[in-house]
């Protein structure tokens, strides 16, 4: 119950790593306080400032999007409440992100129940099984077909969610709606994110 | 010694007995089906396939206390011809006796307790 | 779920092995009164995996109260019971120890499928699952079936009531008023 | 059939432990996960699976073991015996095809579940709920809450060699079931929330039910205490066991009776207050002790702090209608987006992430289970305890296996 810390927003928190993009988001609309996008080699940086700050890991989602896999982090705090998405793009090909599993130690479940169902594999994760397939099983279940796949922007972007974006890196493309994407609403009230224009392929 | 009614009875109670714990597994035997095959015979753990063998070491606090209670056991062996035939003793010669005899006894009990065994934490320090 | 980019291969699963010899003294009338005693006091096996176990244990309790029917005595170890009472999802990580389980009963054993997931896989058998068993008849031989998701408690008691009289050939137990004419099994 | 047979044991193979010697003598091996935990044991440790088919992990948890005599060296839980690919079918059905899903997640608190993804659908579509709905979604949840409590009361203290209470508890929540059964229609799964609403009306059965078994409940209360919680071979039992401290709670991210057993006042109900409980007068139960009897008491005072929600809502039940009338058809598309919606289950912290793409199903559904994060601790918090202790500790988590494994 530090006032300190809790009042310490992400944005600042988060300033030294140089996220690509942050966002101060709307909780009534998305559950979300604040979203940003880390590079891979910033996340245990980010995790150890988090964990200090008095923050804890709510869950980290997998997602297969034509982008590549993308591991969601929640993360929440007790004093203070407010949902942080800290979001981490993997390649596809060799899908590796670091494991946070040494700071937040409840973070290893988590990351084997990634590796399972998205074969993210997380170096520095103390357990190698699976946790929640059976051995010798083959195959992710929850990757998706490449024509299922959805680009990033029409899932995180595509509503007018009212966000006011903090930072953004130059050259950051991935919340900018792809042309070929589902003509779903796409004008009506886009995000913030889509304003500045860089195109996108 | 004549054999009276008495040995008769020790003998039917004996047989009773040997009835009474070794006919139903005859009994079993008998007329109940049995299984076999798979996993019948492996030892059950949970539902898995036991890993590694038994023949593992055991922590040595349980020795201890086994040797605790063989000690009482044969400490009980040993009072009970002393106490069916108390009654014809004479004086406190007898009861001095067994009060040496338990005596020691109970200095290994104090030993037990000097050396720690009876106190078991509920955690320990790993 | 048609032509995977990524299939997903679960590992295969495999029956229980072994069987049952006959008693020495196969003598009809001698087995029959045995029957009797089998049917009256069924031993089950806790074999709680998921929703329906807690049914289950409702039934045990005192509003459904299984030991009128002789059945109460729950055994966590297959040792000492006859009736594999198999309530919920079988998962493919399960399999391999519901098998182990069921090969390590004694002989007479029956078993129940307590639950659309023990039948068939239940709702969770949709297309392109990875998990599952989809009947825990690909297994082990079931004797009863109990539908229901959860099926109600007094379900299963119907359920015990159709072992006994597969066990006896008889029904030892009134049909209700609701169910006569049917399987039994309600819910 | 034989090469299957290998594979159902495929522990004697053990590829990957023979290969670098965990395996490698004549020993008998288990499966892969037991040659992988043998890797980091003792020469001389017994190494013991409890579970998956033990009755004190309360499902089909395995717990591994590494033992030095009658102390826990090493504990690693192994989950997914009751995988059952939750999040997969949320991929692959609509919302409202996905909803039954909700009442087999956690079959002991439903409604929360249910909750939290009408919840997280509501809050993505802009579905509205009028105001009755949302309190008798208070009502069922919390009496929902309180079965889930007594069902752990009873089972907690089977585990540890207590019989009488689960009579008891059970008795109660049998008249429990019997109101929720008025209300949804079915006695454990329930999958009774609608997206902008609840799919039935309160009968006025169901509303005088619920006056008489308060009090019933409240007065049976100073039995169960009297009864257990006093009782000397308990506390001798479960005090300063399982001692969680503060920071385990944040590093393991627990949340729920776990976390307020250690003396976290975290209740998503007033951390982000969702629904009507702001209206209502209650307290969140805190204990300081951080040890499982912190954690029974916590759970004990929170039937209390339910009954209290109960009586409060059910007095201010307001009239209207229990669907919004502009609810959405069950075939409705979701719009493209993400929502996270969160609520306090009986076990703590419940959350449900949905990503859309605009398409006929979710592209994406996370369901975050308090268990999870709740059991991750364990191995830590068992690390040099008595294998009986370990028990205690264990069911003082209060665990359901289909929600951890999902």
């Amino acid at each position: 119950m530090t006032p300190d810390t809790a009042s310490v927003t992400p944005d600042v928190l988060l300033a030294p790593l140089d996220p690509a993009y942050l966002a101060d988001e709307n909780p009534a609309r998305t559950g979300l306080r604040w979203s940003a996008f880390l590079s891979a080699d910033a996340l245990p940086r980010a995790a150890a400032l988090l964990l200090e700050a008095g923050w804890h890991l709510e869950d980290i989602c997998g997602l297969d999007v034509r982008e590549g896999l993308m591991a969601v982090y929640h993360f929440d705090r007790m004093t203070s409440p407010g949902r942080l998405a800290i979001r981490v793009l993997a390649d596809r090909e060799t899908p590796v992100l670091p494991s946070i599993a040494d700071i937040y130690q409840g973070a290893e479940w988590h990351e084997r129940e990634t590796a399972d169902f998205y074969g993210i594999a997380f170096t520095g994760n103390p357990n190698s099984m699976p946790l929640l397939l059976p051995e010798g099983m083959q195959g992710h279940p929850l990757l998706k077909d490449a024509a299922a796949r959805a680009p990033l922007a029409a899932l995180l972007a595509a509503q007018g969610r009212e966000d006011t974006v903090l930072r953004k890196a130059e050259g950051f493309t991935l919340l900018e709606p792809a042309e070929d994407a589902k003509p779903a609403k796409p004008a009506k009230a886009k995000a913030a994110a889509t304003e500045e224009g860089a195109d996108n392929a | 010694m004549v054999f009276d009614i008495l040995h008769l009875a020790i003998i039917l109670f004996l047989i009773a007995g040997l009835a009474f714990a070794g006919g139903p597994l005859i009994l079993a035997l008998l007329v109940a089906p049995r299984a076999r095959g798979g996993d019948l015979g492996m030892s059950y753990e949970c539902g898995m396939r036991p890993h590694g063998n038994a023949w593992t070491r055991f922590g040595i606090n349980y020795y201890v206390y086994a040797l605790l209670f063989i000690a009482f056991d044969v400490d009980v062996l040993y009072l009970f011809p002393a106490a069916a035939h108390y009654h014809t003793t004479v004086g406190w010669a007898a009861f001095v006796e067994i009060c040496v005899f338990l005596f020691f006894l109970v200095l290994a009990l104090v030993y037990f307790r000097a050396k720690g065994v009876f106190t078991w934490p509920r955690k320990i320090a790993l | 779920m048609a032509a995977q980019d990524c299939p997903v291969r679960p590992p295969l699963i495999a029956p229980a092995t072994g069987g049952i010899d006959a008693p020495i003294v196969n003598v009809a009338p001698v087995q029959k009164i045995l029957d009797v005693c089998r049917a009256m006091s069924l031993w089950p096996m806790t074999f709680g995996l998921a929703c329906c176990a807690i049914e289950m244990m409702a039934v045990g309790m005192a509003r459904f109260d299984i030991s009128r029917f002789g059945a109460e005595v729950f055994r966590p170890s297959p040792r000492q019971s006859d009736l594999m009472i198999v309530a919920g999802t079988v998962t493919r990580k399960m399999a391999p120890a519901l098998v182990r389980l069921y090969e390590q009963m004694p002989a007479p054993r029956y078993v129940m499928a307590l639950g659309n997931c023990a039948i068939s896989g239940g709702p969770f058998n949709f297309e392109g699952q990875y998990a599952i068993v989809e009947g825990v008849d690909n297994l082990v031989p079931v004797d009863v079936y109990v539908p229901g998701c959860p099926p109600r408690p007094e379900a299963l008691l119907e359920g015990l009531f159709q072992i006994q009289h597969k066990i006896t050939g008889r029904r030892w137990w009134p049909v209700p008023a609701e169910i006569s004419g049917s399987m039994g099994g309600g819910a | 059939m034989h090469s299957t047979e290998t594979l159902r044991s495929h522990g004697p193979a053990c590829p990957a432990a023979s290969a670098d010697g965990g395996c490698a003598d004549d020993q008998i091996a288990g499966d892969g996960y037991t040659c992988h935990f043998e890797q980091g044991a003792r020469p001389e440790s017994l190494i013991l699976n409890m579970g998956p088919q033990h009755p004190s992990t309360h499902g089909v948890l395995r717990v591994l073991l590494e033992l030095d005599g009658e102390y826990i060296v090493r504990a690693e839980p192994v989950l997914g015996y009751l995988h059952r690919m939750h999040e997969k079918m949320a991929e692959v059905k609509t919302p409202a095809q996905f909803m039954p899903n909700m009442g087999r997640v956690d079959y002991l608190h439903a409604l929360a579940w249910n909750w939290a993804y009408v919840g997280a659908v509501e809050k993505l579509a802009g579905i509205e709920i009028p105001e009755r709905a949302e309190y008798l979604r208070v009502i069922t949840c919390e009496l929902n809450r309180i079965s889930s409590h007594l069902l752990w009361w009873g089972a907690y203290l089977l585990d540890l060699g207590a019989f009488t209470p689960i009579m008891y508890a059970f008795d109660d929540r049998e008249m429990l079931l019997d109101l929720l059964q008025l209300m949804t229609g079915s006695r454990l799964t329930y999958s009774s929330f609608r997206f902008g609403g609840v799919y039935t009306d309160a009968s006025p059965a169901f509303v005088q039910g619920v006056r008489q078994f308060v009090p019933h409940l409240r007065s049976r209360l100073p039995m169960y205490t009297a009864l257990v919680t006093e009782n000397i071979i308990l506390r001798r039992r479960i005090e300063e066991v399982g001692v969680i401290p503060q920071d385990m709670v944040a590093r393991y991210g627990a949340s729920g009776p776990v976390a307020r057993g250690s003396g976290i006042a975290y209740d998503v109900r007033r951390a982000e207050p969702y629904s009507v409980y702001d209206r209502f007068d209650y307290e969140i139960p805190l204990r300081h002790e951080e040890c499982s009897m912190a954690r029974y008491m916590v759970r004990m005072a929170e039937i209390e702090q339910s009954l209290r929600i109960i009586e409060q809502a059910v007095e201010s039940l307001p009239d209207g209608e229990h669907m919004h009338p502009k609810a959405p058809k069950p075939s409705f598309k979701l719009p493209a987006g993400e929502s996270y919606f969160a609520v306090e289950g009986a076990r703590g912290k419940i959350g449900v992430w949905i990503a859309s793409d605009g398409g006929k199903t979710p592209y994406r559904v996370k369901l975050r289970a308090p268990g999870f994060s709740n059991l991750a601790l364990f191995a830590e918090c068992a690390r040099g305890t008595l294998l009986a202790d370990a028990v205690a500790i264990l069911g003082s988590l209060d665990m359901v296996i289909p929600e951890i494994d999902r």
